[in-house]
């Protein structure tokens, strides 16, 4: 056990990957020599040559589709793009090539991928380094989305998700890759997919949160206690396919939701499980549910702190539900 | 970037076109792929073959029995005699048209024909148009309609055998249109910056739908696109199946050797419309068919082999009457098998069925039925 | 006045916007000669020539791409794209350049584009000439989405929509292309943006729907009026941004909500539409809220008619919702 | 296609480089754009003034001031050479490093540390990084991050202008890295078949971040990509300004008659980091760096202009301290202007602010406010 960020801990997960199974390679901008912009494959090309950490043109349709194909022949690649903000080129290859192969091949072929990409604002990024795209994804059947909070879940769900038979998006948060520390075992495990994390036990209230948004929840948590409201805040971890029982279980104990997200709230992920909530717990709700969440606008560099919906936000939300 | 010449500043002729096969029924020394009577044969009975299918096809559409048909009236020896230059462990990435090579290298027509209706043996179980089936055993990618999306992914295979050392290269077919796509510049960038053997097989057939070439592209040819990858392209005759065979062949040696992809351009004609939607006489005159249909690709191989004595008016006779038993017996088969299980719409979303589509399986299975299609 | 279809409709709403304004182009593939694949710019190359009419190579990046530019220079392009599931390469220049230009340039410049769309499924169109992906771009600010389900409304929202000061996804269903026939005014006249139509009130029952789907609910109101059931139909024909207070208001008389859409249900806008009426209405809401979608699979072919939320799939929803 | 003669099979040998001005301070007159001095040290100020610039912004991120920095050390004449050969109703359409070519048509300098301080005061009001500022007075398009997406733009401008038959051309910045994007192969393609005005020019500046050209194309130049769409391709040498305007002249000249685009690879070299949070010694040696910086394009029109008696160190002290100067009181304004108002956070989405962005705007405006950046 040793205590490491993020960065370590996925870089971790991909050199046992790689050491482990030789189908694996790491594709991407910038991944080889300088070990990406974020440092996350820092060293890999060292240890497993350049053929197995690609550098590539500056092309991410053109990384996605030939990973797909690599796929197809039998590889595992693990594609980095750079920042999720740069995803969008190579939308076609997942959602009509990607995310449907195994489905329109009638189950003959199956397209091995994962997909890493940093997302999140609260680094002075503005509109192109700070997008936290996760509901483009969940939206897409055949997909599946993972997004750790922490350096034991990194290592542990990237691990998992590179052994997953099907496609996965992995989110980093990047506002949290070096602030979030922990302790972390040095060998292979695995965090299972499609289960999410009871972080904080409570009464009152249930908060769900993931990625960077998970420490402003528990701040907010925090906070919300020493006023006398006690809020069970989960760490989502996987958000499709959900870990729908902890969820519902929580909230027919609370009878209160809050979701907090960094994406704009229309047609965000919020959206979606307030309705899967409402769907499966409506008798047990107190108080219509709440979404907690960045605005319905391009992101913005000097007032990203106004936009992210932090702890300053979450607060007045889990106390003001409380009391309803 | 590549320490070799610059492509452009090559000595060969960029508009020149490879062509074998000669009006009087010889071939052309120069490219000859020296096939034995027998390969002829056989790709002569796969071109009938694939245009007897074609019409019959359309005729099921126009009757309402399937959908959909897309075919390559006027193409097959472009398709046909390039993937008669592929080895069985290479790989095939079809666009649409391709469904004779599909057969060729050994796809069954029942299989086929089960696509074509969507029925409960069709390899893709329904789930797409007709002639978007596939086939693994004979590795033949899926067929997607989006047009150009099917190049990277040759791309990563031949990436991936590289990788592992295996001598496996990849054809990919896709059209004039396709050439302004997204996928056909980022593959074929990556296989010339990584000298991947992928074979780029440009069906050039003088139209994107209803938008001719000239609105695709600026250039005289789609061959000299290769100069701004760093590759080698290569105009062919595409109604000249030895031609054909002969550059493709040329293009999986080279590939294999560890030098890199070819780009070629098969020069043929979309004799028909785009597909059974579409009503070429909106937007075309009947002139270039006609030039078109003198150098049509079946009748060249026919006079090749009747003039060495290797082909009769009997053996064509009992070849389409033989092709016609049999596609009516695949059909009679594919019409009655029932269409897929309700439950197999739910299947291989994932590899195994998650909780959200196990609910909205059971939700259909025990709900009411569907109105049938027609009423 | 004539008896005309949604095809017909939409060409006059393009032909008079054309006359009308100079600005106005109207680029994509096929649509020249042969006026789309469905017949929708039949006659306007004749009539604008070849320079306001444009075949574009086959690229929907580039039509997106330079149609943006255009729009900077004070052009009105309409682009068309020929299906829906064909957009997704231009994906990137609509999130991440036509939706948030006017914001990242602060106002100075403005790319006023439409983008219409033939989208959905029953038409025998499979995965790729099926997809209904209005989730996608409901959820980009700086875009405004509209669909019209009949002639009437296609017309006024398309002039309407290209006189709009914002880019528009103008989403057209094709399964009623020519099926939808209606009364149509020759001349011009405005369908206002951001007004969603009560086609049939109701007192028990609220259903939310769009597109070639509106057909099927008021098919299923039809047949639970049979039963006793008084069901409102409310088609949203701008679904961003929502005309949110006739749907709320709708739900708080009748206390119940049936979402209707072809789109897969996870991360839909069904998603949204509960949640927005669940914060806003959840005290009236007498049962929870009811989703009736397409099926979180790729669109398959031949079982199009078991994917699609049919009639006979929101009939029972309707009944039980109403009996709950 | 075009009917013209494949450009391809033309004689001009493809990698020849286009250079004016000669070691020896003199200028070969075959490309000789004919500057005058004044020109000629209009331009040299604003070398001065970009390069100062740079190191100025550079400090300033480093002390924690700014946010972040993407510079133009060694491009500075490709960038400034090709502006100046745009006339004032020409549009431009820049990648992230031609802060300076904003400068010299007009953006004012306390616009551009509004926009590196993101403040109220910011032509994008705070929305954006520092160096995506925008300035419509000199058809300055706004900048965006991702690679390559601002090459469409400027062939719709240029296709706007030619529907309008208004004489404009518009030039596009983009880097080695970008040929390998969507937008450039359907920017460029468009651009030859509709034979637009419009001037790509590539600054080869050898890296994409850490990815040296070869690995960013099997060519051997980025000019021959031009090959590929059927208009000419250039090249410049990108650190002789005088070289870059010619090209860039005869490309606008060529634009407006009618003829279509013109690819221009300005080869050149990023002496820095890609931007302020780059470190090249991870990734490169040092020997290019020092082999480049014999080239500065700075260097050789002070010799030029020394030469010819037209330049003084007197002047170059004044120039030097007029910058800093006026550097100085720009940044004190700056950074004492406040952030933008948190209503502005809403503004601009939309022409008038929907209900939803109203709501959100009463609750950001009623709530409680964020922590400040640094605690
Ligand atoms: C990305 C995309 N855009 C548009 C279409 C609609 N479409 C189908 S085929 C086609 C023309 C393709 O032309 P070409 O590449 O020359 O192939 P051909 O049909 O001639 O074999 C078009 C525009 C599509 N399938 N995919
Ligand atoms: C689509 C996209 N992918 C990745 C990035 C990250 N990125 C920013 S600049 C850059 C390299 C660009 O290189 P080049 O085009 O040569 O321009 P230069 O920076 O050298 O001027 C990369 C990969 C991006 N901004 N956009
Ligand atoms: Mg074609
Ligand atoms: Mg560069």
């Amino acid at each position: 056990m040793a205590l490491i960020n993020m960065v370590q801990a996925i870089n971790e997960a991909l050199r046992i990957s790689m050491r482990g199974d030789e189908r694996v390679v790491v594709l991407g901008e910038d991944v080889g020599k300088v070990g990406g912009v974020f440092r996350v494959t820092a060293g890999l090309q060292e240890e497993f040559g350049e053929e197995r950490v690609i550098d590539t043109p500056l092309s991410e349709n053109g990384i996605v589709g030939s990973a797909v194909g690599m796929a197809l022949y039998g590889m595992v690649p693990v594609v980095e793009i750079q920042f999720a903000d740069f995803i969008w080129t190579a939308y076609d290859q997942i959602v009509n090539e990607l995310a449907k192969y195994r489905y329109r091949s009638g189950g003959e072929y199956s397209a091995k991928i994962v997909i890493r990409t940093p997302v999140g604002g609260g680094i002075r990024g503005g509109h192109y380094h700070s997008q936290h795209p996760e509901a483009a994804f969940i939206g897409v059947p055949g997909l599946k989305v993972v997004i750790p909070s922490n350096p034991y879940d990194a290592k542990g769900l990237l691990l998992a998700s590179i052994r997953d038979p099907d496609p996965v998006v992995f989110l980093e948060p990047k506002r949290v890759y070096r602030a979030a520390k922990g302790e972390v075992p040095d060998g292979d495990y695995l965090v299972p997919l499609e289960s999410a994390s009871i972080v904080r036990p409570g009464r009152h209230v249930t908060v769900l949160a993931y990625g960077a948004m998970l420490y402003e929840a528990l701040d907010a948590a925090a906070k919300a206690a020493d006023k006398g409201v006690d809020a069970e805040v989960i760490d989502l971890r996987t958000l499709w396919p959900l870990d729908i029982n902890t969820v519902i279980d929580s909230v027919k104990r609370t009878g209160r939701l809050v979701v907090v997200h960094e994406a704009p709230r229309t047609n965000g992920f919020g959206g979606e499980l307030v309705s899967l909530v409402t769907e499966r717990a409506f008798f047990h709700l107190e108080a219509p549910p709440v979404r907690v969440t960045g605005f319905d606008t391009p992101f913005p560099y000097t007032l990203e702190l106004e936009y992210l919906p932090l702890s300053h936000r979450i607060l007045p939300a889990i106390l003001s539900l409380a009391r309803s | 970037m590549s320490s070799e010449k610059s492509r452009r500043s090559g000595n060969e002729d960029p508009n020149a076109i490879v062509s074998v096969l000669r009006d009087d029924g010889t071939l052309d020394p120069a490219h000859d792929p020296h096939l034995g009577d027998d390969e002829v044969k056989f790709l002569y009975r796969h071109l009938v073959e694939t245009r007897q299918l074609d019409e019959r096809f359309v005729a099921l559409q126009r009757q309402g029995r399937i959908g959909f048909h897309v075919g390559s009236l006027g193409e097959e020896a472009a398709i046909l005699g390039s993937a008669y230059a592929m080895r069985k462990n290479d790989w095939l990435f079809p666009c649409y048209r391709e469904f004779g090579a599909a057969l060729m290298r050994g796809f069954s027509l029942q299989k086929l024909c089960d696509n074509m209706f969507g029925n409960a043996n069709d390899t893709v179980k329904g789930r797409q148009m007709p002639c978007h089936y596939v086939c693994r055993a004979v590795n033949w990618a899926s067929i997607s309609s989006p047009v150009g999306t099917q190049i990277t992914h040759a791309v990563g295979v031949a990436w991936g055998a590289k990788i592992r050392r295996e001598q496996v290269a990849s054809l990919v077919y896709f059209g004039d249109g396709a050439t302004s796509s997204s996928d056909f510049h980022s593959g074929v960038n990556f296989a010339g910056v990584f000298r991947l053997p992928v074979v780029f097989l440009c069906r050039n057939n003088g139209w994107a739908i209803s938008v001719p070439v000239e609105r695709q592209t600026a250039t005289h040819t789609f061959a000299e696109k290769a100069v701004a990858y760093g590759i080698p392209g290569v105009r062919v005759d595409g109604n000249d199946i030895f031609a054909v065979v002969a550059v493709t062949r040329r293009a999986v040696e080279r590939g294999l050797r560890g030098e890199g992809p070819t780009l070629i351009e098969a020069i043929t004609y979309r004799m028909g419309g785009h597909s059974t939607s579409d009503d070429p006489n909106r937007y075309r005159e009947n002139q270039a068919v006609e030039a078109w249909a003198a150098r049509d690709p079946l009748e060249r191989v026919r006079r090749y082999l009747q003039k060495r004595g290797a082909w009769s008016d009997a053996d064509e006779k009992n070849l389409k009457a033989d092709i016609d038993a049999r596609f009516r017996a695949a059909v009679a088969i594919a019409e009655k098998t029932p269409p897929p299980a309700l439950e197999s719409m739910f299947e291989d979303v994932y590899a195994k069925v998650p909780w959200h589509l196990a609910e909205q399986r059971n939700e259909v299975v025990s709900g009411p039925r569907a109105p049938t299609p027609h009423g």
